[in-house]
């Protein structure tokens, strides 16, 4: 499976994601630069964490108005994997792929430092490796992971079962304790934790390998099926 | 030359924290009649003269400048100084 | 309109305006033998920063030689960007601090970000790649004058900058004290990797080829700072001009990948970044090197702001600039690497064969000067100096032990002391893990970051307890090597060379010039022994606070390597059963102390003695025994003793406790800070094998399930204490001074 | 009730990097007739009345609410409309 890290300017953890993908999981992967590639060559995209753009304006704004998320979005409508976690959630969601928006942390500071997790929906492409309900460690690092979103868009989330991660001990003020969505079709997940961050257990924490693995495993059946 | 401030503020309903913090910071400084605190932003637009300054600027709104998620805007136009 | 309303050189003599711009009355009669002739405005300018102690360490040099800075591991020492060491694997570690003590007193968010930003410059201007941040802090006591202000605003800089660059901060050290109330240290230390063959230097050889400008545009930034701000040399006003920098971190991350990139190009000859006098001092010191000369033409350098001046142009310190000089010819291959990142790059000028600096500006020559006379042969002064005073009484008095006659209560408030209590609320603001290699994120005694590709790990540390070197300089110095290198050595690596960040008051002054000798004396015996030659530094002057001079804090950076990731050792006790162990003995020595200040409200008496001798070798076995696998968990004691080193062991939440039996004075055994001591835990089954090694570690007790302190002092129970209740006083410290929930 | 906005901008030359990365984003956005961005805040204070409400807040922004090494403000006092 081929995945494309999408490298803007500022993003920060673009390395990081690919070293998962490569190192940990053994697939491959490349870095695009956000001008010049072409994600059609892609099985996957994924949207690292950073400050794109300096975070200026709104975190993930100008990236989301930048050329290549008009490319992210028509391989999102053809139905292709598309995870972003923290600075990639933010572009998700500046993008409209995702609604509701981020809101600085409830207690104004950038935090960093491992969560407990809940899977509150292991049925999607990107977590049928976790049990449901169960609770995994990943580190946090935003200072702007306050998810908000008005009730009714809360209430299409739970009916359409679009909460994927939700924190045990709400540390930013997210609405919900919303931690990861994915969109109403399941295959653009956003969350502020970072799995590329828990894939190694000398790193602290092993736990978000799982979901990479996920999505690993359900594109292959997939594409057993297609071919 | 026209010069187009945006005033981005939190809409209504939203917490504002920062606005908060501030609060308790004038309070704890002695400015007790202060009531409550709302932050916001301003972005000043230097601009070439061009039809429809007003409809341009709306639309750099809806597309860049504010969150309509989270976010109200207003415009105020005036003609700049030539410097 | 620009250089017709500078001074002429006629005036600038006469009305003795170089004294304004900080050349004394001999410097500026120097410079005219130099020239021989007078030197025009942005002449004076530039001889003036070159001439500062900032660039040129006109007071420092005669003690930084003392420093030892070879070793057959030092790939290079002092004088570039920042200090190279061989790691092994074709690998390197670059690394040095800085400090941005002045801009932090006067804008502490910017302040401490451009603090943060010029390190990280240093480092990859040196070619290496950044791979972690870390920072010395030093504040007056919460809650007096603008303390609490200053504290948060540095820590929200430092990570503002920091966490968008996509460094990880991964640890360092803050300390309050009311010597540092109105004038704080900020002190950030980066470190690179880099592969050998990478490494880059700042030099500008190869006359013919060109001289680029890369990165933000100049604007009008930190000129000349307050001494220019006062007459009216210029028609405009001067008092709106900004003299604080701004940093713009997304900048910087685009400008570290750009330079990254450029280095990769043979098309590159040297980097250098503009850290302090901008343009003229990268622009003097990288021809100075190469001796060579140079040529700029500034009407090509890029400008923020309409009509400057060549005076404020080579004199600003306009944030995340870089000068290259490149092939001739081949410019544009470095114009294409920096356009990639949107980033600007221009030629400005040539390197020349005839050593002289020279700036051209609307046609004509605005500044015309031999090379070296800016940077080699800037004037170096033998300042006097004296014993001080009240260091000589302090010698004199009586060992004393202070009353304590509840132990536990006073442990707890000893844990609630502002400098020993957890700096969760600092670290948590910083991003500690990006770049997934921070194996022990901060929190325990030294960081340590992993390398991929290999085994291997480095840890980083930060120290300075300046109160001892308050107290007698000589012996601080000597301990703030050791405890640096004490930090390394429990996380499981070999000290390998430190960086240093002296932070004094005003060297004019005798007996502040002798701190600072003492301290570089006794920081050089100590790196000596301990093998960690110092391969970097900085100096900071004129820190004062109240009118009086700082206490000398000469911090000390070290950087260890861990030669098998199974060798990282935590500082937190790991599992009911294992044998706590004491490596080495107590005396009564409180001068300095944490319980000292607690109980007294100041220092004073002796500092604590040391033994370099017995440090080094007690370092030494300890490192051997870790590697060995016969080590659980390491921690040094410090300040606060033996009580508060328990008490931060059982910190870690995962309910554990520990029981001990000590023999001697209550007070002594629990909180006197006697140096080059362990506190260490054991498995049962190693016992023997470890008391072998360690011949001087002392069995005090083990380690239990149950949550709770025990301390009993020849038999009696000194100590009893909930550990969830003593971690709650010691988190909830800092968050309730600054009045937040922790 | 008083309401005061306070507009808190950056001093002139002062680096204003939100503003570039705004005015970039707005120039490949097509927005080319945008000549400059200058980016600022706004806070906006409810007040108890009280007398010397422009000193008042004067004192406030002093003393909290701009930092006058890098930035200037404005203020400007209205009738608060009670709700
Ligand atoms: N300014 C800071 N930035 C990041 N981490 C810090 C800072 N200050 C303290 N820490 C972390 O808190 C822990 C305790 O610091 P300290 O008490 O100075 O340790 P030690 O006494 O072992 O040197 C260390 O892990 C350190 O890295
Ligand atoms: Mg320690």
């Amino acid at each position: 499976m081929k995945f494309a890290v999408v490298v803007f300017p500022g993003s920060n953890c673009d390395r990081d994601m690919y070293h998962a993908v490569r190192e940990v999981l053994q697939e491959e992967a490349d870095l695009v630069w956000h001008e010049s590639g072409n994600l059609q060559d892609y099985d996957a995209i994924l949207l690292p964490g950073g400050f794109s753009y300096g975070d200026y304006l709104r975190s993930g704004a100008v990236a989301a108005v930048s050329d290549i998320m008009d490319q992210v979005k028509r391989q999102a409508a053809q139905g292709k994997p598309v995870l972003g976690v923290c600075n990639g959630f933010q572009v998700l969601l500046e993008s409209g792929l995702l609604p509701g928006a981020m809101l600085p942390n409830e207690k104004l500071a950038f935090m960093c430092h491992q969560e407990t997790l809940k899977v509150a929906n292991n049925r999607t492409m990107f977590t049928t490796e976790y049990n449901q309900g169960e609770t995994v460690q990943f580190p946090i690092a935003h200072g702007e992971g306050n998810y908000y979103c008005d009730d009714k868009t809360k209430a299409k989330l739970e009916a359409n079962d679009q909460i994927v991660f939700t924190y045990q001990n709400n540390p930013n003020g997210s609405t919900g304790a919303i931690a990861g969505i994915v969109n109403e079709q399941g295959n653009v997940l956003g969350m502020m934790p970072h799995p590329e961050r828990a894939s190694e257990a000398i790193i602290g924490s092993a736990d978000g390998i799982r979901l990479f693995q996920s999505l690993v495993k359900n594109w292959r059946e997939a594409h057993v099926v297609n071919v | 030359m026209k010069k187009v401030t945006v005033h981005v503020t939190l809409k209504e309903g939203i917490l504002d924290p920062q606005g908060q913090t501030i609060e308790t910071s004038l309070h704890s400084l002695g400015f007790t009649e202060v009531e409550e605190v709302r932050t916001g932003k301003t972005i000043e637009l230097l601009l070439n003269d061009q039809d429809n300054v007003e409809a341009r600027v709306q639309a750099m709104c809806t597309k860049l400048l504010a969150n309509p998620v989270i976010e109200d805007y207003q415009l105020h136009v005036e003609e700049a100084l030539q410097s | 309109m620009l250089s017709t309303s500078e001074m002429t050189p006629e005036t600038i003599e006469q009305e003795k305006l170089y004294l304004e711009l900080g050349l004394s009355e001999a410097e500026y009669q120097h410079v005219k033998q130099i020239l021989k002739r007078r030197p025009n405005f942005t002449e004076t300018g530039i001889f003036s920063v070159m001439w500062s102690e900032h660039c040129s360490y006109k007071t420092s040099k005669p003690l930084l030689k003392k420093f030892p800075s070879t070793a057959p591991h030092v790939l290079q020492g002092p004088g570039e960007g920042a200090g190279v060491i061989d790691i092994g694997d074709g690998l390197a570690a670059v690394f040095k601090i800085e400090s941005h003590n002045h801009p932090s007193a006067v804008e502490p968010y910017q302040g401490a970000a451009t603090g943060v930003g010029g390190i990280i410059r240093d480092v990859f201007s040196m070619g290496a790649r950044p791979v972690a941040l870390m920072n010395s802090l030093r504040f007056g006591n919460p809650g007096t004058g603008n303390v609490n202000h200053l504290f948060q605003e540095v820590v929200r800089g430092i990570a503002g900058y920091g966490n968008c660059v996509g460094i990880p901060t991964v640890g360092g050290e803050v300390q309050f004290d009311a010597s540092y109330e109105d004038n704080p240290l900020v002190n950030a230390m980066c470190v690179g990797i880099i592969r050998h063959e990478d490494l880059q230097k700042g030099i500008a050889s190869g006359a013919g080829n060109t001289v680029m400008y890369a990165g933000a545009p100049t604007g009008r930034d930190g000129i000349h700072g307050a001494t220019f701000a006062s007459g009216d040399l210029t028609e405009d006003s001067d008092k709106d001009r900004p003299s604080v920098q701004v940093g713009d971190p997304f900048m910087e991350k685009l400008l570290i990948e750009a330079c990254l990139e450029a280095i990769q190009s043979d098309a590159l000859v040297g980097m250098q970044d503009m850290g302090a006098a901008g343009l003229t001092s990268s622009a003097s010191e990288m021809a100075s090197k190469a001796g060579t000369g140079m040529t700029m033409n500034l009407d090509l350098v890029p400008q923020r702001e309409a009509n400057m001046s060549a005076y404020e142009l080579m004199l600003s310190e306009s944030q995340e600039r870089m000068l290259l000089v490149v092939q001739n010819g081949r410019e544009q291959e470095m114009v294409d690497i920096f356009a990639k990142y949107g980033l600007e790059a221009a030629a400005v000028g040539e390197v020349t064969e005839d050593t002289s600096f020279r700036l051209l500006q609307h046609g004509s020559v605005v500044a015309d000067i031999p090379v070296d006379a800016l940077a080699e042969e800037a004037p170096v002064y033998h300042m006097p100096s004296k014993e001080a005073a009240y260091v000589r009484a302090f010698r004199q008095m009586d060992d004393f032990i202070p009353e304590v006659r509840d132990h536990g209560a006073t442990l707890k408030q000893l844990l609630q002391q502002p400098t020993i209590a957890s700096k969760e609320y600092v670290y948590d603001q910083y991003d500690s893990m990006v770049q997934t290699n921070t194996v022990v994120t901060p929190g325990s005694d030294a960081a340590v970051i992993r390398m991929k590709g290999t085994d291997k790990a480095l840890a980083i540390t930060t120290d300075c307890n300046s109160r001892y070197l308050y107290l007698d300089p000589e012996v601080g110095g000597k301990i703030a090597v050791a405890e640096a290198a004490r930090n390394i050595v429990c996380s499981g690596a070999k000290p390998l060379g430190l960086t240093d960040g002296l932070n004094y008051g005003n060297p004019t002054n005798p007996e502040v010039f002798w701190q600072m000798e003492k301290s570089v004396e006794g920081m050089s015996t100590a790196a000596n022994m301990l093998k960690t030659p110092v391969i970097s530094g900085n100096v900071s002057l004129y820190n004062q606070s109240n009118g009086k001079s700082i206490y000398p804090t000469p911090v000390v950076g070290m950087v260890g390597l861990a030669t098998s990731l199974h060798h990282i050792t935590p500082s937190f006790f790991q599992e009911s059963g294992d044998l706590v162990y004491v490596i080495g003995g107590t005396q009564p020595e409180f001068g300095g102390s944490a319980l000292q200040k607690l109980v007294s409200g100041h220092y004073e008496g002796k500092a604590p003695s040391i033994d370099l001798q017995v440090e080094a070798d007690r370092q030494h076995k300890l490192l051997q025994a870790i590697q060995t696998g016969l080590i659980q968990s390491a921690h040094d004691l410090s300040e606060g003793g033996l009580a508060v080193a328990m008490a931060e062991s059982v910190f870690a939440g995962n309910k554990l406790g520990a029981e001990a039996d000590v023999a001697g004075d209550a007070t002594v055994a629990l909180f006197s800070e006697t140096q080059s001591r362990f506190l260490v835990t054991v498995k049962p089954e190693h016992r023997k094998a470890f008391e072998t090694m360690l011949t001087d570690a002392v069995h005090i007790g083990h380690v239990t399930d149950n949550n709770k302190l025990i301390v009993r002092i020849n038999g009696t129970t000194t100590i009893d204490e909930d550990v969830s209740t003593l971690h709650q006083l010691w988190k909830g410290a800092i968050p309730c001074m600054l009045n937040r929930k922790a």
